[in-house]
């Protein structure tokens, strides 16, 4: 009994008392990297969302923008608003070329195929990053404001990250924005049908092509914004792929076909973790975040299978 | 084997079905004997497919009782219909595509089967001599069915009309008391409906199953079966013999149209 | 006659920013040996690179894949990776090739006389640990000022990671501090969670076992918590160019472990610009040349190259092989004349190796970042560090090795201990470092 | 012309149901069993063991292990890397604490261990599906990890948490530790591997390989006809995880030699084996050979082909093999999404109608 | 009535005389699935403008092979046509993208309904009209006729296409195929699973379409007795080749066609009950 009250009162109690606007702080920042999750994951909701294919090279897709946007701006000097510019065109391009060269010819194949080919995809793009970038660490500086936000440390006396801040409001804005593509207009709708059965989709005239352009360059458009934001927070390097580990549970938590999902997914997700590593992870030695991330996420699915949003998994026969 | 020749197998009591605002099933009350074919027809979405859902425990109504072989059951669970003796065919055909025909009626007689991990693993001893009896009686079967050029193809590849019969198969090779098909005629045509009859008389004469049957060929319907209950929106409008309900007006409104001779 | 040197490397995945620097320095000191003297005693160094990727798998394999390449066939190993030492310390035990770990791998290797092949010159994480308490101290203005005082360790959650932990724990208690422990998962860059324990715990000073993106992150999150750059400390696979760029004007003042000096301003540099990259046979860009992992790579050329010669002078032939290596290797000196020859001069202590001890001085110096004119330079001298208490642990931990692979000691002329002694005296004749 | 099985009628069900019903086939299985055994160990040299056929070998029982699960029983899982973890840190302690335990008992007893483990994951899937699984496994993955490598007393408390084998020895021959001879290394997986292979060909296709499959096509309509899928999959995760556990003690303990948790099972080798699994072919046990061996080959291939014969630097080879490597795999799955066995069996389709097309 | 009759009669008559202006003509196609599966040996028909044309076959002959090769939905199941052409009013089609033959008019309502499970019904039907760009108006209107047709969809309209029955979601197939106002339809067993008012129903719906709006329909239908009651022409399909065709009528006379397909063994139709055990398997070919 009193391990129990050991383990999930106490600390909180005590922290609380002889801190509170500690246990805040770490509520908002796990909010806030919560949000940066969601970034990534919402790539992931898109394209499984259009296509039923688990994207796993969205990882790299986000290090491929920033590569990109980084590398124009030191290698060739271009101004970043430019930068950014042309990085949005190179990925609608690569977009383009994923379609012509792999998914024409996956069409209707079981998903863990689709899955594995993104795979492949995702070893394509970082050999070629490496090739064409090198693999150095870059710095990204776009002039997003970064550290410690000085107004709230001075009123409160709270500490929270600008850049996240910044975060936060694009993904707001991005998820409005996708929400209503997907459930209002026609082409959402075409959308969610290809998702459900290629064939039938072709049989209407829906062109999956087109479609899969479309989303693949929604897709890496969002990755640019991930990319960018995880690149100016640690430096542009082969490492910023592996943040799509940290999307996944956010993923599933969410569900993978919602787009809001991806974002109360990420908030809780992001506070669970950081909860879990900074009050318990010192019981038990520390560095839990990663798998609490996933066993939290697990315990969701067992009440509802299908994620917090995500669409309901038909049982007929 | 409890109850008489002509004793009721199955009798579902004052069924009621609903999915959110839907309702499916509203109070339905029918019996099925021993050894009897029974058809249960009605128009699209009157609830048949549901009502055979709810005789197999895959749907839990709200209301209502199942009473099996003289067990009644508030809520049937699907393995407990599976080991005593029901089995069915699905509207929407639901075979295993990856595997073969054979695989698949083999897979029906999975409740016979029981040697365990090991002995499968040297597969010497009891497996090979359980798998070889089993295999034994699923090629009666396949016999039966006509279905010996297809034994080593994968369903999935095998036109529509087959995978009816191999489903068939596959529901027989259980053995069971209660069979239930429905629609196992759908999409085909003549000649295969007659083929598709002489093996549901044939089963209900030979091995005495008891035999629960959707269709929507009144031909079929009629020729066959010795009673029928007709559904329409989820309620019981009918019940008796094909002649009776052939010339209720009720039954010819909600579903023939016009009369069938 | 051609000496070939294997050289694993890794200018791939998550770590490459670090492998490629040091790999570029390995090379070019090899090229200019052999452009500039016509090899070592007129026998040209082929370097056979392999690419492990930072990963064990791989590692193995580069390793069978090379040990035979060429008339002499591998001479020594360096494989740049906990992991992969680990890996290799029975295999090349068994295969009769030495394996040079320099300033990594596993810290008991340090004695020779359980593990004869594997050197680990010329200081180990434990020293290092036990040598920024030292600092930690002198700062604090006596060791005795150390009761009390509240020191985090930010580590990389692995076995490279763990290396510090017991050293800090015994001077823990010896020294009365108390210690914060702070793992950081592969690969950190979400490390909120450790910054807000360290604002929470507001320890005095934070020592960082970190390795890839997580240096990065963690001098950031420093800085943003506004933590005091110049009481935190790196180990020295934590103070780069790669770590503290990213912070940019923040990361000022940071503070790192050591066994040389930063900088293109040595002899042996010039020559290398005049050697190799004005006939552009260099590995890296230029501007790169003297980078702190850089330099790393180039000491690392540097010694193995010296052991080669110190091999063929025993053998009294060029012609040597791997096994002669070993004794390269264990009676190699590297006396301050010998480094001014060489032109490294101030760049690093002078060593000597012996049979006991493969580890030699194990002295560490500290160096600062300068973010305004972007240089590391070094701010102390090279410091011993708490010797009785690390060489415990050596034993201990050597010892163990030994029961659970019964192996039986070597017997040397001196014991670990006195041989340790006698490395650190002589290496403190050339520890002062001109800056 | 030759290839053909007109002609040869079954006498009985029992000889239906062999493995190899063509006879042609079964002479080239036991050729290629005779070469396996008594002509490689000849011809060995420490490369060729160390790099390629010990991994080929170890991979192959991981694939095998991975295949029944998401192969057969369609349960997609990303955990492998922790469960060849359990495994080795199960061998680990058992030949620390019982020196004198035979190796082979070693290797089976880290399998059954792994088994208990993989049952334990193996849960959720009665309640989730699919994608949703798959990353639920990761869990395991990450725990696991994170579990050996914070524990002391699964790496006996050494100062860095590497774990590494001691030498033991099966008849007086050497099969783990430094001193091992290659041969003796290769022959004891190689049996290991055939072993366990014949009895997965056994389980696949009888009874449970059965349920397993039903379970994978289509679970409802599997436990409507009476499969239990509660046993289905947990047997299912629980053979797998025997296999992988095994794989995992023989990685440790025969291959590797010594390893660290987060590093040597990291998430990296979950997928490594997926992909195994998947380019050799869901739901084969040839697949899962020929998988390993693609991917066991195919970067030492490419490395050192664009080294040695291209002449690249080794960096460049190296960011040129990765993405050649994503090339190939995505360039297989369009050629044919179910994988190297499927091709395998075209070509043979083919062959049996040559010389006349159809 | 009649003249259209005759030119299609004589249209599609034999795969090598040229029919008067035939909206759909394939010519001798061969279909082989898996690179190894030799499916259609050869098959050729042709659909003139405004007919309606009935495919039918045992299972397995190739009819909804033959129809997705039209509509070229093979390539999603690793089928491929290998030889023959397939000419929609004198253009070559093969190499077209199936949506392409959509904006052309050519739509399938496919064997097996595949609605999209999780749209509801309502958004089924709209997504039929993907490729249509005459404004929200006209297909609220076509939506409406549509629901006039299968009031029982109208009831269902937002529940998800999966939960729906079996009949409901071949109502909602068609429906979805009508919405996108096609010049051609091409119809797989339209009356699988549904209740006989509601087969008699889509047919007469079919029949009107075809009159009203001249669309032409390709049939491929099991049932053969309402098949051939409204189809003008008629083809027979056996493994994969066809082995008689001619006009409706003249099919519904011909005598084999009554035993195998009609079931009429002289006057009456035999009762199920007594089929007679002997197997009969009469083929045109073997
Ligand atoms: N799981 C479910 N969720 C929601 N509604 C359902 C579900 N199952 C069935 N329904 C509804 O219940 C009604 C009855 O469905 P059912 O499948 O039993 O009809 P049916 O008699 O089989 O019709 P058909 O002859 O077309 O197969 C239908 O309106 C259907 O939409
Ligand atoms: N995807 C596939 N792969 C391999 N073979 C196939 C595939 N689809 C169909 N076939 C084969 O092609 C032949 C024709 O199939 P098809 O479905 O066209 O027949 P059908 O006339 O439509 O039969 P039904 O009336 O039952 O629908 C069948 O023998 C079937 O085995
Ligand atoms: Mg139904
Ligand atoms: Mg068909």
């Amino acid at each position: 009994m009193e391990i129990v009250f050991g383990v999930f009162v106490s600390p909180f109690v005590q922290m609380w008392t002889d801190w509170p606007g500690f246990f805040l702080e770490v509520i908002i920042s796990g909010l806030l990297t919560g949000v940066m999750y969601a970034l990534v994951a919402l790539g992931f909701v898109l394209i499984f969302k259009a296509s039923g294919m688990l994207n796993f090279a969205q990882g790299v897709l986000a290090l491929f923008a920033a590569l990109t946007l980084s590398g124009l701006m030191d290698d060739y000097g271009v101004p970043g608003w430019l930068a950014i510019i042309i990085t949005l065109f190179v990925m609608a391009g690569l977009a383009w070329l994923i379609e012509r060269l792999m998914l024409r010819y996956l069409v209707n194949q079981e998903h863990i195929v689709l899955f594995m080919a993104t795979i492949g995809l995702a070893y394509v793009l970082e050999g070629v990053g490496d090739i064409l970038w090198g693999s150095d660490v870059k710095v990204l500086d776009l002039g997003i404001p970064q550290g410690a936000s000085g107004w709230m440390m001075d009123t409160f006396g709270l500490y929270v990250e600008k850049l996240e801040i910044v975060a936060a409001v694009t993904a707001g804005i991005l998820v409005a924005v996708l929400a209503v593509f997907f459930q209002k207009t026609r082409i959402g709708r075409a959308l969610r049908a290809v998702a459900d059965d290629h064939q039938a989709a072709l049989s209407v005239g829906i062109s999956l092509n087109t479609i899969w352009v479309i989303v693949w360059t929604v897709a890496g458009v969002v990755a640019l914004v991930a990319g960018v934001m995880w690149g100016t927070k640690s430096g542009v390097q082969f490492s910023l792929s592996l943040i799509a580990l940290k999307a996944l549970p956010v993923l599933i938590l969410g569900g993978f076909t919602s787009i809001p999902g991806a974002i109360v997914g990420g908030l809780i997700i992001g506070v669970g973790e950081k909860v879990a590593e900074v009050y318990w992870g010192p019981l038990v030695g520390g560095a839990i975040e990663n798998w609490f991330a996933y066993i939290l996420a697990l315990v969701f699915l067992l009440f509802r299978p299908q994620g917090l949003f995500g669409e309901r998994i038909i049982e007929r026969v | 084997m409890t109850g008489g020749a002509n004793g009721t197998l199955l009798g579902v009591d004052g069924i009621r079905l609903s999915f959110g605002g839907v309702q499916a099933i509203k109070d339905v009350s029918f019996d099925i004997r021993r050894g009897e074919i029974r058809a249960i027809i009605g128009p699209n979405g009157a609830g048949k497919t549901s009502m055979l859902n709810v005789i197999n425990g895959f749907y839990q109504p709200q209301e209502g009782t199942i009473t099996f072989k003289d067990r009644a059951y508030r809520r049937m669970s699907p393995n407990v219909a599976a080991t005593n003796g029901i089995a069915r065919t699905f509207q929407n055909i639901a075979l295993f595509k990856g595997m073969s025909t054979l695989d698949n009626i083999m897979t029906g007689r999975v409740t016979k089967m029981s040697v365990g991990l090991l002995w499968q693993a040297i597969h010497l001893g009891p497996a090979r001599r359980e798998e070889i009896e089993n295999r034994e009686f699923v090629e009666e079967i396949i016999d039966f069915l006509e279905i010996e050029h297809i034994r080593k193809t994968p369903v999935g590849r095998l036109p529509y009309g087959l995978q009816k019969r191999v489903e068939l198969g596959r529901a027989l090779a259980a053995e069971p008391d209660l069979l239930l098909l429905d629609e196992p005629m759908a999409g085909m045509n003549l000649e295969e409906k007659e083929d598709m009859s002489r093996f549901i008389l044939d089963v209900n004469s030979q091995f005495g199953t008891t035999i629960a049957l959707i269709e929507h060929d009144m031909g079929v319907v009629m020729d066959l079966s010795d009673r029928v209950v007709v559904l329409d929106y989820g309620e019981k409008i009918a019940d008796g013999t094909p002649d009776k309900v052939r010339t209720d007006q009720a039954v010819i409104d909600a579903y023939l149209g016009v009369p069938h001779e | 006659y051609e000496l070939t040197y294997p050289s694993l490397v890794y200018r791939t995945g998550p770590y490459a920013p670090n492998g490629i620097p040091f790999a570029n320095g390995v090379m070019d000191y090899f090229t200019l040996i052999n452009e500039r003297d016509g090899g070592i005693e007129g026998a040209k160094v082929n370097v056979v690179e392999c690419e492990t990727a930072y990963n064990t798998q791989q590692g193995v394999e580069c390793y069978e894949k090379t040990k035979n390449e060429g008339e002499s066939g591998a001479l020594v190993y360096q494989p740049l990776s906990t992991g992969i030492t680990y890996q290799l310390i029975p295999k090349v035990t068994a295969d009769g090739i030495p394996l040079f770990t320099m300033g990594y791998g596993r810290t008991s290797a340090a004695d020779g006389t359980i593990f004869p092949w594997v050197f680990n010159f010329p200081a180990t994480y434990w020293d290092q640990a036990s040598v920024f308490v030292k600092y930690i101290g002198e700062k604090e203005g006596g060791m005795d000022k150390l009761k009390g005082k509240k020191i985090a360790l930010v580590y990389h959650n692995s076995a490279y990671g763990k290396e510090p932990i017991r050293t800090l724990q015994k001077l823990a208690e010896k020294h009365g501090y108390d210690l914060l422990e702070l793992p950081v998962d592969h690969p950190g860059q979400e490390q909120k969670a450790t910054w807000l324990q360290i604002r929470r715990e507001r320890p005095d000073w934070v020592l960082m076992w970190g390795w890839g993106v997580m240096n990065q992150v963690a001098i950031k999150e420093a800085a943003s918590i506004g933590y005091p750059m110049d009481h935190f400390i790196g180990v020295w696979w934590s103070g780069s160019e790669n770590d503290v760029m990213p912070a940019g004007a923040q990361a000022d003042g940071y503070l790192s472990g050591t066994f040389h000096a930063a900088g293109d301003q040595f002899p042996a540099h010039q020559d290398i610009y005049k050697y190799v990259y004005d006939k552009d046979m260099g590995a890296g860009e230029r501007d790169r040349v003297g980078e702190v992992l850089y330099n790393r790579g180039l000491i690392a050329a540097a010694w193995t190259a010296e052991a080669m010669r110190k091999a063929m002078e025993i053998k009294g032939s060029v012609e040597i092989k791997a096994a002669d290596v070993r004794k390269g290797l264990e009676q190699l000196e590297m006396s301050p004349e010998r480094m001014k020859e060489l032109g490294l001069e101030g760049l690093t202590v002078p060593i000597e190796i012996s049979c006991a001890d493969h580890e030699g001085p194990g002295t560490v110096a500290i160096q600062q970042w300068n973010a305004k004119d972007k240089k590391w330079s070094l701010v102390t001298d090279f410091m011993t560090p708490d010797q009785e208490v690390v060489n415990a642990l050596i034993k201990e931990d050597a010892e163990a090795y030994a029961k659970e692979n019964n192996i039986t000691p070597v017997d040397c002329p001196m014991d670990f201990e006195e041989a340790k002694k006698a490395s650190t005296e002589y290496s403190s004749q050339g520890a002062k470092v001109a800056e | 012309m030759f290839y053909r099985e007109a002609g040869q009628f079954k006498g009985s069900y029992a000889a239906d149901q062999a493995i190899f019903t063509i006879p042609q086939d079964r002479v080239a299985m036991i050729v290629l069993l005779v070469a396996a055994f008594a002509g490689v160990p000849f011809i060995l040299n420490d490369y060729w063991t160390q790099a390629i056929l010990l991994p080929f070998l170890i991979w192959s029982m991981a694939a095998l292990g991975l295949n029944i699960l998401t192969g057969y029983c369609g349960q997609v899982s990303l955990g492998t890397g922790g469960f060849m973890a359990v495994g080795a840190y199960a061998a680990f302690k058992l030949m620390t604490a019982f020196p004198e335990l035979n190796f082979i008992a070693v290797v089976l007893l880290a399998g059954l261990v792994t088994a208990g483990v993989g049952m334990f994951f193996g849960l959720p899937s009665l309640r989730i599906k699919g994608f949703y699984l798959a990353v639920a496994t990761l869990a395991a993955q990450f725990f696991l990890v994170w579990l050996f490598n914070k524990v002391p007393w699964f790496y006996n408390n050494s100062a860095t948490g590497q774990i590494s084998v001691p030498p033991s020895y099966l008849w007086g021959l050497q099969v783990t530790g430094p001193e091992t001879k290659p041969w003796a290394a290769y022959l004891f997986c190689l049996a290991f591997v055939c072993v366990f292979a014949l009895a997965a060909k056994n389980i696949v296709r009888g009874r449970i390989g059965r349920m397993w499959m039903a379970i994978r096509d289509m679970d409802i309509a599997a436990e409507l006809i009476g499969v239990r899928p509660l046993v289905a999959k947990l047997s299912a995760f629980a053979v797998s995880s025997f296999y992988i556990g095994m794989a995992g003690a023989l990685y440790f303990a025969v291959w590797l030699g010594a390893a660290e948790p987060t590093e040597a099972f990291g998430i990296n080798i979950s997928f490594l084996v997926l992909f195994m699994v998947i380019i050799g072919g869901l739901g084969s046990i040839l697949g899962s050979f020929l998988g390993a061996g693609f991917l066991v080959l195919l970067p030492i291939l490419l490395k050192n082909g664009l080294v040695d014969g291209v002449g690249l630097l080794p960096v460049t080879a190296k960011h040129v093999e990765i993405a050649t490597m994503g090339v190939l795999i995505i360039f297989f799955l369009i050629v044919e999404p179910h994988g190297l066995n499927r091709l395998w069996q075209i070509a043979k389709e083919k062959l049996r109608l040559w010389p006349f097309p159809y | 009535m009649s003249v259209v009759l005759d030119t299609d009669a004589e249209g599609a008559s034999g795969a090598g005389a040229e029919p008067a202006r035939p909206l759909l003509a394939v010519n001798n196609i061969e279909v082989i699935y898996d690179h190894v599966i030799l499916v259609l040996k050869g098959v050729s028909l042709s659909v003139p403008e405004g007919g309606i044309v009935a495919l039918l076959g045992a299972n397995g002959a190739g009819k909804t092979t033959t129809l997705k090769a039209v509509s070229n939905l093979l390539g999603a199941e690793r089928g491929e046509v290998t030889k023959g052409t397939i000419e929609l009013a004198g253009e070559r089609v093969e190499e077209l993208s199936p949506n392409a033959l959509v904006r052309r008019g050519v739509v399938q309502v496919m064997e097996g309904r595949h609605c999209f499970e999780h749209l509801t019904v309502e958004e089924n039907l709209l997504t039929g009209a993907y490729t249509r760009s005459d404004g929200g108006r006209a297909i609220a209107e076509d939506l409406e006729r549509v629901y006039r047709y299968f009031p029982r969809l109208k009831e269902r309209r937002t529940s998800l296409a999966g939960y729906i029955s079996g009949g409901e979601q071949q109502m909602c197939a068609i429906g979805r195929a009508l919405m996108a106002r096609p010049k051609m339809i091409l119809l797989d067993e339209p009356s699988m699973g549904l209740a006989p008012q509601l087969v008699e129903e889509i047919f007469e719906i079919v029949k009107q379409l075809n009159e009203t709006e001249g669309v032409s329909i390709l049939l491929a239908e099991q049932n053969t007795n309402v098949a051939l009651k409204y189809a003008k022409y008629g083809y027979i399909l056996e493994n994969g080749r066809i082995v008689l065709d001619g006009d409706a009528r003249a099919l519904r006379e011909n005598e084999d066609v009554k035993e195998f397909y009609l079931g009429i063994a002289g006057e009456d139709r035999k009762s199920f009950r007594n089929v007679k055990h002997y197997k009969r398997r009469k083929r045109w070919l073997s």
